[in-house]
């Protein structure tokens, strides 16, 4: 049985990406072959730089379909700009003009529904690349990239996921940060879901969006307090408050900033900040081998 | 492109996130002066925790459409979910389909093609923006439903009111703290702008980030500015950033130490400068704006 | 009445209204007029370095044309030099891929639409207009 | 020839619009007559590609001329393609009777 874990955080820069490469590289050592890191940060994707022995494959173009009007066959009668619900098809029948502004399109496929002479077609357009790599010590990563100004991210990450699906036993998701359309997509099927925030009173109410976004999706999610110390106990008590598991604390550690600043986060971490982290990861790895063995005593 | 004359906007943008955009946002607004203020990230919006708004306007921002089935009318025939290229809709235990709204693009196309009329869809009226009074000057802001699409356009309306207002009053500046990333409603916060002012942090992913920041502003032709937050954190990579900086012509404003000061003036709920006016930060912020504000003087 | 000119595409107008020379000590020696096609082909032959029918192709006219267009500029310059005269970048027989005009004397921007042959404000009617693109 | 300027209220006295696809109004003036009519913006709350309807609208009327604020790229693109003149005025505190006034003058 699969297990998912996605990162994510309402606020940015609040260490999902340095809580996610540490899961994985800990995962991975300690379950060789069986974990992957999905980085479904497509906007702004900063995994890789992590893992710079990490070996790469060629990149894979991902397309989106996009129609197009075949002015022989169109007949004008403006039935697919009816259906249009994005206002990205132009028809001006009297000078005999017909084209869709793919800027607009959301390639929901409805104007090829509308046409009835069978005068629209779809044709493939790049909206950026997938990455697979793998460590030489095992384990796999993977990200997208988006094409610089292209608004699908939501697809982007759908295509990516999809690509990368089935890979490894378990996958970790570094979402993108905040609460629209693309940071569901990352989570809409993850088994848990660990929210990063920091202590800080920007941290705590970007942290109740997201809280408020995983009740209403009905996911299973834990709270993980990153750089405890530099803010105050609020964060805490709101936790408490409100029954929410609180996955660990990781303290404020100016050291470890500055290491995660020059892309160093696995050697010679601090050493409260590496026994921080390794109680968390003990405890999540100590879920996903009882999530596993759940999952036998089932059958 | 319309031109005000006298007034200028600058949108405050880092790509990376928690670079400490709202933080020098604010810091500028309770020194600029003749300034109306716009919270641009409408996702997760910040600023307000700063600058306290008492709000005086409420307006209604109609999202996407959102389309749901009737379980009385569907016959369970499925051909919505075969036409569906948002993955949408799904099946209940029971198999019941539903649709799960937040991934509902509002496309209407389950809606025409359903065989006996059980879909339709509504616009959700969950979204509102502001116009607020605060300290230091108006404040527009805006108030996001999660898992909403389409936040480029409220970005676009809590701009142009900003612009509106600015216009009517006579205001100097608006200074727009903007979303993160480059995606929609990071465009939507540029375009029309005046300059944008980019916040880097001195680290790897910082920089990348900035770099494909950069990159998409330069499409606006609008001048670019930054400045180096928590420049000590890792002096080698502020180096590293600073020249590429120079090599692309983008001229910096400030370097920014790393400080708690910034933690506890915001729990304080203050601006740096307010909180601690004679400190090295306060004095390196406001030199910036000054900068900043004679840098756009002079290129006009 | 003489032939209507053809126009002659360039990519952009220059980027500048005009140069005057310095360190000169006859003052309002004059100006000489270089137009916008003029500039165009001494950028496409001695600053793209391309060979004069790649040049007449792009915009848009025949060799001999082009010839001609790129020894008046280089006459024109030329003079400048000598004579110590300004040089002014004027509109000519141009048209850009997209064009904008501003009226000097409404300050209106505008479009002429190519099926439109006058180069006049739509609005005042004025013949004062320069190229903005 | 027909020519539309972008207005925020359906009579001569109303202020110009800055806005081309979200205006409030079009006034329609035939050149030719100087006869005027006031036609409501069905796009103005429409979230995307108001810019482009705008321009459909404006052919469907036989227009020749558009007098706006500003333009967007995709409106742009197109008014350039069917040979429509756009021009840009920057002053909103005239009114569209003005504006009429300067062109027939």
């Amino acid at each position: 049985m699969p297990f998912k874990i996605a990162i994510a955080s309402g606020k940015g820069g609040t260490g999902k990406t340095t809580f996610a490469v540490n899961l994985f590289r800990y995962l991975s050592q300690s379950m060789p072959g069986k974990v992957q890191l999905v980085d479904c940060d497509v906007e702004e994707p900063n995994d890789h730089i992590f893992f710079p022995e990490a070996q790469f494959e060629k990149l894979e173009k991902v397309y989106r379909l996009v129609p197009e009007i075949d002015q022989s066959k169109c007949t004008y009668c403006r039935k697919c700009v009816e259906y249009c619900e994005f206002n990205a098809i132009v028809v001006i029948p009297t000078v005999r003009f017909a084209e869709v502004n793919s800027s607009l399109c959301h390639s929901c496929g409805a104007c090829i529904v509308a046409c009835e002479d069978d005068a629209i077609n779809e044709k493939p357009e790049e909206i950026g690349t997938i990455r697979r790599g793998f460590l030489p010590s095992g384990g796999r990563i993977s990200g997208g990239t988006l094409k610089i100004g292209s608004s699908m991210q939501t697809m982007m990450i759908r295509e990516l996921k999809k690509a990368v699906s089935g890979e490894a036993p378990i996958t970790i998701f570094d979402a993108p940060p905040g609460t629209s359309c693309p940071v569901v997509a990352a989570i809409a099927d993850a088994d848990l879901i660990i929210l990063v925030s920091e202590p800080t009173p920007f941290g705590m109410y970007d942290l109740k969006l997201s809280i408020d976004l995983l009740r209403e999706l009905r996911k299973p999610f834990g709270v993980l307090i990153n750089k405890s110390g530099l803010g105050t106990d609020e964060l805490h008590n709101y936790l408490l408050n409100q029954g929410i598991e609180l996955i660990g604390s990781i303290p404020f550690s100016r050291a470890y900033a500055g290491m995660y600043a020059s892309g160093n986060l696995f050697n010679d971490i601090p050493e409260e900040v590496a026994f921080a982290f390794s109680e968390i990861l003990h405890k999540l790895h100590d879920r996903i081998l009882q999530h596993e063995g759940d999952h036998h005593s089932e059958r | 492109m319309i031109e005000y004359y006298s007034m200028k906007e600058i949108t405050i943008l880092s790509g990376k996130g928690g670079t400490g955009k709202t933080s020098v946002t604010a810091a500028f607004a309770s020194i600029a002066e003749h300034a109306i203020f716009c919270d641009g990230d409408v996702d997760a919006p910040d600023l307000h925790l700063i600058l306290a708004p008492e709000i005086k306007e409420t307006h209604p921002f109609p999202g996407g459409r959102k389309a749901s089935i009737n379980p009385e009318l569907c016959t369970d025939c499925g051909l919505c979910r075969d036409y569906c290229r948002f993955d949408a809709i799904h099946q209940d235990i029971s198999g019941r389909y539903y649709i799960h709204p937040v991934q509902c693009e509002g496309c209407r196309l389950c809606e025409r093609i359903c065989p006996v009329g059980a879909i339709s869809s509504e616009q959700s009226m969950n979204n509102f923006w502001f116009v607020s009074d605060t300290r230091f000057g108006k404040l527009v802001h805006a108030n996001m439903q999660a898992g909403e699409e389409n936040s480029g356009k409220l970005v676009t309306t809590v701009r142009n009111h900003a612009r509106e207002l600015a216009k009517a009053e006579g205001y100097r500046f608006i200074i727009t703290d903007g979303p993160p990333g480059i995606g929609c409603p990071a465009i939507a916060s540029i375009t029309g702008s005046k300059a944008v002012l980019m916040i880097v942090e001195p680290t790897r992913s910082g920089m990348h980030d900035a770099i494909r920041l950069a990159e998409l502003v330069k499409g606006f032709n609008i001048p670019i500015f930054s400045i180096i937050n928590k420049y000590d954190v890792n002096e080698e990579v502020a180096a590293e950033i600073e020249s590429w900086l120079h090599s692309d012509n983008i001229i910096l404003l400030g370097k920014i130490p790393f400080n708690e000061v910034v933690v506890k003036a915001m729990i304080e709920k203050k601006s740096v400068i307010e909180f601690d006016p004679d400190s090295e930060l306060s004095y390196i912020l406001r030199s910036s704006w000054t900068k900043l504000v004679s840098e756009l003087e002079n290129g006009q | 009445m003489p032939r209507r000119k053809r126009l002659r595409k360039i990519v952009a107008p220059p980027g500048f209204k005009g140069y005057r020379p310095f360190g000169n000590t006859s003052r309002n020696s004059g100006f000489i007029e270089l137009l916008y096609e003029e500039y165009e082909a001494i950028k496409l032959a001695d600053y793209d370095l391309l060979n004069h029918q790649e040049a007449a192709d792009l915009m848009g006219v025949s060799r001999p044309t082009f010839a001609r267009i790129y020894e008046s500029a280089r006459r024109k310059i030329a003079r400048a030099f000598v004579e110590t005269k300004e040089i002014r970048t004027f509109y000519g027989n141009a048209w850009m891929n997209e064009n904008w005009y501003r009226c000097l004397d409404c300050s209106a921007k505008f479009t002429i639409p190519l099926n439109l042959p006058e180069k006049t404000c739509p609005l005042c009617k004025s013949v004062h207009v320069e190229l903005i693109a | 020839m027909k020519t539309a300027i972008t207005s925020t209220g359906n009579h001569l006295d109303s202020e110009f619009d800055l806005r081309f696809g979200r205006a409030g109004w079009f006034c329609i003036l035939d050149e030719d007559t100087g006869k005027t009519s006031f036609i409501r913006n069905e796009q103005i709350n429409a979230s995307h590609g108001a810019g482009t309807r705008t321009v459909e609208k404006m052919m469907e009327l036989g227009v020749g001329k558009v007098i706006s604020g500003d333009f967007g790229p995709k409106a742009k693109e197109l008014l350039e393609k069917f040979n429509i003149q756009m021009i840009i005025l920057e002053d909103e505190q005239l009114t569209i009777k003005e504006i009429i006034k300067k062109i027939q003058n």
